[in-house]
């Protein structure tokens, strides 16, 4: 038998869970760097498999599988095809830079007991977290899918509700409030689509006796397995909601904010840029492979709610106050042109959307990761605060800046790649979504802009003329994200092969080809 | 006469003693539900039991009839009755409902879920009784020898396991594990004169007392009794019985007796403030 | 070595400048600015260099292309990055490298005091690297990322002063009105890719005919919308004015030479596209007319040299627009104006950037004046852009301009004549309004005063490193325009790509060139007869209705204020308000709903074991009966 | 008479004797009735036995009274500590049972 790579993958995290929460108290430092030298290992696991990948072979690779509960028929089923390569890698990519960017987020205030320590919670967590996504991407047996997919909210709330901004206007106490406010938001909205999405989970046991998502697929395909219209339909809804609460998509979206606002700058990137994709992910994974029909039917419905979501967050986006509000209101936005990009149902807007969830990933990052090193130095979230940080921290500014820049998807950097795909195909098939979709990136330069200006530009205001300019290891964290953005900006193509065969079988599991240029289809 | 016929069709006899019987076993049990004193509960039980035990008796459970007698009757409804004598033989219950709704709650569950056992029964296909004669044609007592050490010795051997469990358990929860020395009776007295506790030996019960009773409490110089006097068991159980309204009845008649006799003018009663009545 | 293989070192040098200088930090800030000036003059000399090239090619074997890579393969959208060095593309390296290096060169001057001058050459870099892209791109993705990077580095050099809110403003709206224009070349590229399958420009200039004229024209109006924002033309011209913000030398190269002339590039090269739409033809030459009048107005009412400057340029570009609006008459003309423009505005900004140089950074022309004396250079080489704007005889913008109108007129039909009128009120409109920008600067008395701090400014003649470039332009405003013209050089040598034909004008050449030299001297004479012959007031009359209206970008930015800025945050507010009350609102409400249901069920259990175990026999009871029912079932 | 009759009688004495639970608040009573549930069911049981012709019935309700008597031992001994601590034998004066 070879080498369990995948299982490896989610395991070598996993372990370091543990170990880093073992740590003893007084070797905070320790469980930090055993924190980062795992998710480091993971990233080197996570390229070797890339590596291994071949994308002009089968469709579900590096497979494992183990009968686990043979009742039920649920197997240890893992395999990646292309798109979830891309986002095992971006996850793998993410998280020492998250563990970097939250190196002192949670140092303990002052030395109390000696048993307590929340560093060692605090990164033992975020393993826990990307050991739990990575699975998710890796599973292929729904009931998998479906554990660590739910899994995945107890170290979250954990993370959301336990650790917060140093400094808080209002007050720890008020801020304590605040947060575990957001982290049960966050659970709640998560668990109600996670049941109803178990509903879901058991129905589709019933239909088909079976969780292998290629066996059913398979059986879709070959007409042995045949769904009643409205079962299919009542199935994918419930797939589709728990994945749209995930995302998330308007009028589901409200928990993102709190959650993004209230919880460390490393966590909201967490939340936004690794366990949201998991939603858009299962999308294109599961909503697409088992219900093909269902999510033809419901395509109109899921596009006009996604056209929303664009035009709505990026104009909430704009009222905001509150930075770390501001990019969560932006991530929705972008999360609509994702789902967009999904149910456009052409090659350029499914591997757009891919290419896109990657993207958004890095841009966010950068971009959240930089907000977060500037409200640790002034102890604020409120942009009202700031002016003129340009001035005392120009490499802070600028790296701002480029991040900014990416969030609007400017040409150059990573997502404008992604998000024109996914322009390009809504456009062909929906000229009219495609259009107004498209106000949406004149409305992410306006909040980004209004933003950047607000602060760092204009006179320097007193609170902010002490502040110092980025640190070493705030710099190893923005930079690679910054150059990744650039390369993957103008060479996305090691991305795209990747990705491109898994959208083409995708496209043959919903039955639909893109459509012909005008030109062709007239001759 | 069938065989069968016969085991369905009961003798005239066993349908005397069933109606008989079951009449006293049903007010039996009615009246351990409702009779205020847990000994005439315990008492009422304990009928109901035996008339079980003539039922069983009845229907060929020989064995069982016997066992219930002796060990139902004679062990277990005694040990109830101990407990009850530990914990107050005659402590009358209060019937009034103390929780919002319960009792009509109750009775209306216990009405709807025999309605629907009888209907239930009542609905059962229960004709053919193959009635134990066979069973039984080795003896009853063989015949339940063979089932317990063959088919069910694991069950029976796990009994016997739980058996052992349930005495120790009920010792472990009675048994009071002495964690120090006990103290001498120096040591009590002197912890006694350091608490300004009661120091001279408890007063005796029954003064002015129309009798000897020991659950009527003795009673101070101004006539309001003084609980000391009771045994401290009684007082826990609430026992004592309060005499003191009657007492200074006597008390004010022997005293107009007396001033009536010696002619004198009636003296302002004197108002004691007590310690011992202070700290009751 | 191939010359293709050079075309991708153009591009590279900036590039490289940009990415050495603003990611090198402080070690770099001696010699940041030289490296910027070097590494954007070496792209000129790989310009010159290909140029000889090109030329050494027969006419119809002049359009090389470099394939670099395949840049975003999916399905049958395939971008490559692949460039085209044709004629057109030719034209505007030169300029752009040309014109670039002279503005680096003087920026080494005008912007020596500023301790953040090495970040200028890196962003002028990037400036020059993304324009370099934009007009060597062979599809039109890639020109899309010339076209914003040019936003993007546009935005960074208005917004070079970010401690002055004005600047900081200035510079998103510019990119924000931007942005509305990219959107309509986007969704041009979309509409591309669903007509053609493709956006390289070979396969869809070739296939245009294939398509139906519906989709051409929206293609084309979708074109001339990002051509409006990256232009400045109506009506989303209103972020040039605010754009001055800039430092001057940023004026002179982006918001004068080259980056506000993409447009019209775009224009051009898509001619095939709008040669097959007349109706969106028709639009562009409506835009471009309605365009320069409207600059020419608002140019004669500005007291700030540089808005004045502006206005000019707007109005110039609205020539362009004109001319390339007219189809294969007026292709070439417009590009030829292009570049002439490129020279004298440029120069004018410069010569602007050096009254201020002297000036402590005045604006203010009723704060001006006399300055002939004190800067002599200056003077003389801003007297000849001047005089090439106006279209003075002999000079740059005579052939240029002349030429524009007397194509307008060539357009035939009532159009022809409207468009050719409108032209030639322009000119003189323009006369009038240079002539202004001239007597108020440099003639009349001196009108400046001792500021708050009671520094009364000494006007001065700027250093060599700023007058060289300043006299270099200044030769390209006298006799570029000649030199082009004279044996239609400039006709022979862009025709192949753009195409040429005569028209039918209505008028001989002859007439207009002398409506245009009436036109001329109407406009100087009145212009002269206002600020020459009386003085000038230090403070601003309040004036007519059209100039106060003028004054204020003729309303555009009430308008936008009123109904964009006001409105966007009335809407931005309220969808606050209903995402916290209604969207959060419906899910709290539920959450509340489920607290209250459960807050009565709680009292159900109330601590009592008899309590909990009535509730033990009724689910008992229920079991049974339901099993009873089962049975009886 | 149908033997069936003694059911009737089982059926009657076990709903007695949990109306007896819910509504007695002395523990000791409410044992007893519990006591009286269990014989109900021995009852029956032993009806069942003659029922089906076999003893296994009869098995079961002996069983039930062994089960039953390690109760009563257990019980009895709880509600004994019960009382020497809180001088009660209510059931209704353990009120924990909630949040």
């Amino acid at each position: 038998m070879s080498f369990p790579l995948l299982t490896a993958t989610a395991v070598l995290p996993a372990v370091g869970a543990v170990a880093t929460a073992a740590v003893p108290a007084a070797r905070r430092t320790a469980a930090k760097w055993l924190a980062l030298l795992v998710s480091l290992a993971t990233l080197v696991l996570a390229i070797v498999v890339m590596v291994r990948f071949d994308p002009g072979g089968a469709r579900y690779q590096l497979t494992e599988s183990h009968a686990w509960i043979s009742d039920f028929g649920v197997r240890y089923e893992l395999g990646v095809d292309g798109i979830a390569v891309a986002l095992l890698a971006l996850t793998a990519l993410l998280m020492p830079f998250i563990i970097l960017a939250g190196w002192n987020d949670a140092d303990p205030l002052e030395t109390g007991s000696k048993r307590w320590r929340p560093t060692q919670g605090f990164f033992a967590l975020i393993l826990a977290v990307e050991a739990m996504v990575i699975i998710s991407f890796e599973a292929t047996d729904v009931f998998l899918f479906y554990i660590f997919f739910e899994a995945m909210l107890i170290p979250m709330y954990f993370l959301i509700g336990g650790f917060g901004d140093r400094a808080h206007a209002q007050g720890e106490e008020a801020a304590s409030t605040q947060r575990s406010y957001a982290a049960v938001k966050f659970l709640l909205y998560n668990l109600v689509g996670g049941l109803i999405m178990l509903a879901a989970v058991i129905g589709l046991y019933t239909v088909s006796g079976n969780f292998s998502l290629a066996e059913i697929a398979q059986a879709r395909a070959n007409g042995t397995l045949h769904m009643a219209t409205s079962t299919e339909r009542w199935l994918f809804l419930g797939f589709f909601f728990a994945f749209a609460v995930k995302a998330p998509l308007w009028p589901l979206h409200t928990w993102l904010p709190n959650a993004m606002q209230e919880s460390t700058a490393p966590v909201a990137v967490l939340i936004t840029a690794v366990v949201d994709k998991v939603g858009t992910f299962a999308m294109l994974r599961f909503c697409l492979q088992l219900f093909p029909e269902a999510s033809k039917w419901a395509t109109p419905t899921i596009l006009v709610l996604a056209l929303i979501s664009i035009i709505y967050g990026a104009l909430l986006a704009v009222g905001q106050r509150d930075i770390k509000r501001l990019v969560a209101y932006a991530s929705i936005s972008h999360f609509g042109f994702i789902i967009l990009g999904i149910f456009a149902m052409t090659s350029q807007g499914q591997s757009g959307a891919t290419l896109y969830m990657v993207n958004h990933g890095i841009s966010t990052a950068a971009l959240m990761l930089v907000a977060g090193f500037l409200i640790s130095r002034r102890g604020s979230r409120l942009i009202a605060d700031y002016g003129g940080v340009q001035k005392v921290a120009p490499v802070l500014a600028g790296t701002f800046l480029i991040g900014g820049l990416a969030t609007l998807s400017l040409p150059g950097l990573a997502p404008f790649v992604s998000e024109f795909l996914v322009l390009v195909g809504t456009f062909t098939r929906y000229p009219a979504i495609g259009i107004i979709a498209t106000f949406g990136i004149v409305l992410a330069a306006l909040y980004t802009l209004v933003l950047y200006q607000r602060t760092m530009t204009g006179p320097v205001k007193p609170a902010v003329a002490a502040m110092p300019d980025l640190k070493a290891r705030e710099l190893l964290v923005v930079t690679p994200l910054i150059v990744l953005l650039i390369f993957l900006g103008v060479y996305p193509k090691p991305v795209t092969d990747i990705v491109n065969p898994a959208v083409k079988q995708t496209m043959s599991d919903v039955h639909k080809t893109d459509p012909k240029p005008a030109v062709e289809a007239a001759k | 006469m069938s065989p069968q016929l016969a085991a369905y069709a009961t003798s005239t006899g066993e349908a005397f003693q069933f109606w008989v019987l079951g009449t006293v076993a049903v007010i039996g049990a009615l009246s351990t539900v409702f009779m205020k004193k847990a000994v005439h509960s315990a008492l009422s039980l304990a009928g109901t039991m035996i008339v079980l035990a003539v039922f069983y008796l009845a229907n060929g459970a020989y064995f069982l009839g016997i066992v219930q007698i002796v060990v139902y009757t004679g062990a277990i409804m005694m040990l109830f009755l101990f407990v009850v004598m530990l914990v107050g033989v005659t402590a009358a219950d209060s019937l009034q409902e103390t929780i919002k709704g319960q009792r009509w709650l109750a009775v209306l569950c216990g009405v709807g879920f025999g309605v629907l056992l009888l209907a239930g029964i009542a609905n059962a296909s229960l004709k053919n009784f193959a009635g134990t004669g066979q069973a039984n044609a080795n003896g009853n007592v063989e015949g339940l020898a063979a089932l317990i050490f063959t088919k069910y010795v694991f069950a029976f051997e796990i009994t016997g396991a739980l058996l052992i469990t349930a005495a120790v358990g009920a010792m472990v929860l009675t048994h009071r594990e002495r964690t120090e020395r006990p103290k001498t009776q120096r040591e009590q007295s002197e912890q006694r004169v350091r608490d300004g506790k009661h120091l001279p030996p408890l007063p005796a019960p029954g003064v002015y007392a129309r009798h000897n009773a020991v659950d009527i409490a003795g009673l101070l110089p101004d006539g309001t009794p003084s609980e000391l006097t009771v045994s401290k068991t009684l007082r826990d159980r609430g026992q004592v019985r309060d005499v003191s309204a009657e007492a200074l009845g006597d008390l004010k008649a022997l005293e107009q007796r007396s001033e009536e006799r010696l002619e004198r003018t009636p003296v302002e009663p004197a108002h004691f403030k007590r310690s011992e009545e202070a700290s009751k | 070595m191939n010359a293709e293989n050079l075309i991708a070192l153009l591009i590279a040098a900036p590039l490289l400048g940009a990415a050495v200088l603003l990611v090198g930090g402080r070690r770099l800030d001696a010699a940041g600015h030289w490296i910027g000036t070097i590494l954007s003059t070496t792209s000129f000399v790989f310009g010159v260099i290909l140029f000889a090239d090109l030329l050494g090619r027969n006419a119809d074997d002049r359009t090389l292309m470099q394939h670099l890579y395949t840049w975003v393969p999916v399905a049958g959208f395939q971008a490559d990055v692949t460039f085209r060095l044709d004629q057109l593309s030719m034209t505007f390296v030169l300029l752009i490298t040309g014109v670039g290096s002279l503005i680096h060169l003087y920026s080494v001057g005008y912007m020596e005091h500023d301790e953040r001058r090495r970040r200028f050459f890196g962003y002028l870099n990037l400036f020059l690297a993304a324009m370099l892209l934009l007009v060597l791109a062979d599809n039109y993705l890639l020109l899309y990322v010339g076209w914003e990077g040019v936003g993007l580095a546009s935005y960074l050099l208005i917004g070079f002063w970010q401690h002055k809110p004005s600047a900081a403003t200035a510079a998103k709206k510019a990119f924000l009105v931007n942005r509305v224009g990219d959107m309509g070349l986007s969704i041009a590229i979309m509409l591309m890719f669903t007509t053609f399958g493709t956006f390289a420009f070979g396969p869809v200039l070739s296939h245009v005919t294939d398509a139906s004229e519906g989709r051409l024209t929206a293609i084309g109006l979708l074109l001339l919308l990002a051509a409006c924002g990256k232009s400045a033309q109506v009506p989303l011209q209103s972020w040039l004015g605010d754009a001055m913000e800039g430092p001057t030398p940023v004026s002179a190269l982006i918001h004068a030479a080259t980056m506000v002339t993409a447009g019209v590039y775009l224009i051009v090269r898509s001619g095939a596209i709008f040669n097959a739409a007349p109706d969106a033809q028709l639009v562009v030459t409506v835009v471009g007319a309605v365009t320069l009048l409207f600059g020419a107005i608002v140019g004669c009412a500005k007291d700030d040299i540089k808005k004045a400057l502006a206005g000019s340029t707007m109005s110039q570009i609205g020539y362009m627009v004109l001319a390339a609006g007219l189809g294969p008459i007026g292709y070439v003309f417009a590009i030829m104006h292009l570049v002439t423009h490129g020279f004298f505005k440029a120069g004018l900004f410069l010569g602007a950037g050096s009254v201020m140089h002297g000036m402590n950074d005045e604006v203010d022309m009723r704060k001006f004046g006399g300055l002939r004396k004190y800067m002599p250079v200056t003077f003389i080489t801003f007297g000849l852009g001047y005089l090439a704007i106006i279209g003075f005889p002999g000079l740059s913008g005579f052939f240029s301009k002349d030429k524009i109108i007397e194509a307008a007129f060539a357009k035939g039909g009532t159009e022809g004549w409207i468009l050719g009128t409108c032209a030639l009120v322009g000119a003189a409109i323009t006369a009038f309004y240079m002539t202004r920008v001239m007597l108020m600067t440099f003639f009349g008395e001196k009108r400046w005063q001792p500021d708050e701090h009671g520094h009364e400014p000494h006007p001065h003649e700027s250093p060599k490193v700023m007058t060289i470039p300043m006299i270099v332009l200044a030769i390209g405003s006298v006799f570029a325009g000649g030199f082009f013209s004279i044996g239609d050089r400039f006709l022979h040598w862009l025709e192949p790509i753009t195409g040429h034909s005569e028209g039918d004008s209505p008028i001989s050449a002859g007439v207009v060139t002398g409506a245009t030299m009436v036109c001329l001297v109407i406009g100087v004479g009145i212009a002269y007869l206002q600020y020459g012959r009386r003085p000038v007031p230090a403070v601003a009359p309040r004036g007519s209705l059209l100039t106060r209206a003028a004054r204020r970008d003729l309303l555009q930015d009430d308008f936008n204020h009123v109904v964009l800025v006001r409105g966007g945050e009335h809407l931005t507010r309220s969808l606050v308000y209903v995402d916290h009350t209604l969207v959060d609102g419906v899910v709290n409400g539920t959450a509340a709903g489920f607290g209250g249901l459960s807050g009565r069920l709680r009292k159900l259990q109330n601590g009592y074991a008899r309590s909990y175990a009535v509730s033990m026999f009724g689910g008992a009871a229920l079991l049974v009966a339901a099993t009873l029912l089962m049975r009886a079932v | 008479m149908n033997p069936v009759y003694y059911l009737y009688l089982a059926a009657l004495l076990f709903t007695i004797g949990a109306t007896g639970v819910l509504i007695r608040r002395n523990a000791i009573v409410v044992f007893m009735c519990i006591e009286l549930m269990l014989n109900a069911c021995n009852l029956a049981f032993v009806v069942f036995s003659r029922m089906h012709g076999n003893l296994d019935g009869q098995i079961i309700a002996f069983f039930t009274m062994v089960v039953a008597a390690a109760e009563v031992v257990v019980g009895l001994a709880i509600i004994v500590s019960l009382f020497r601590t809180r001088h009660s034998a209510s059931v209704d004066d353990a009120s924990l049972m909630k949040l």
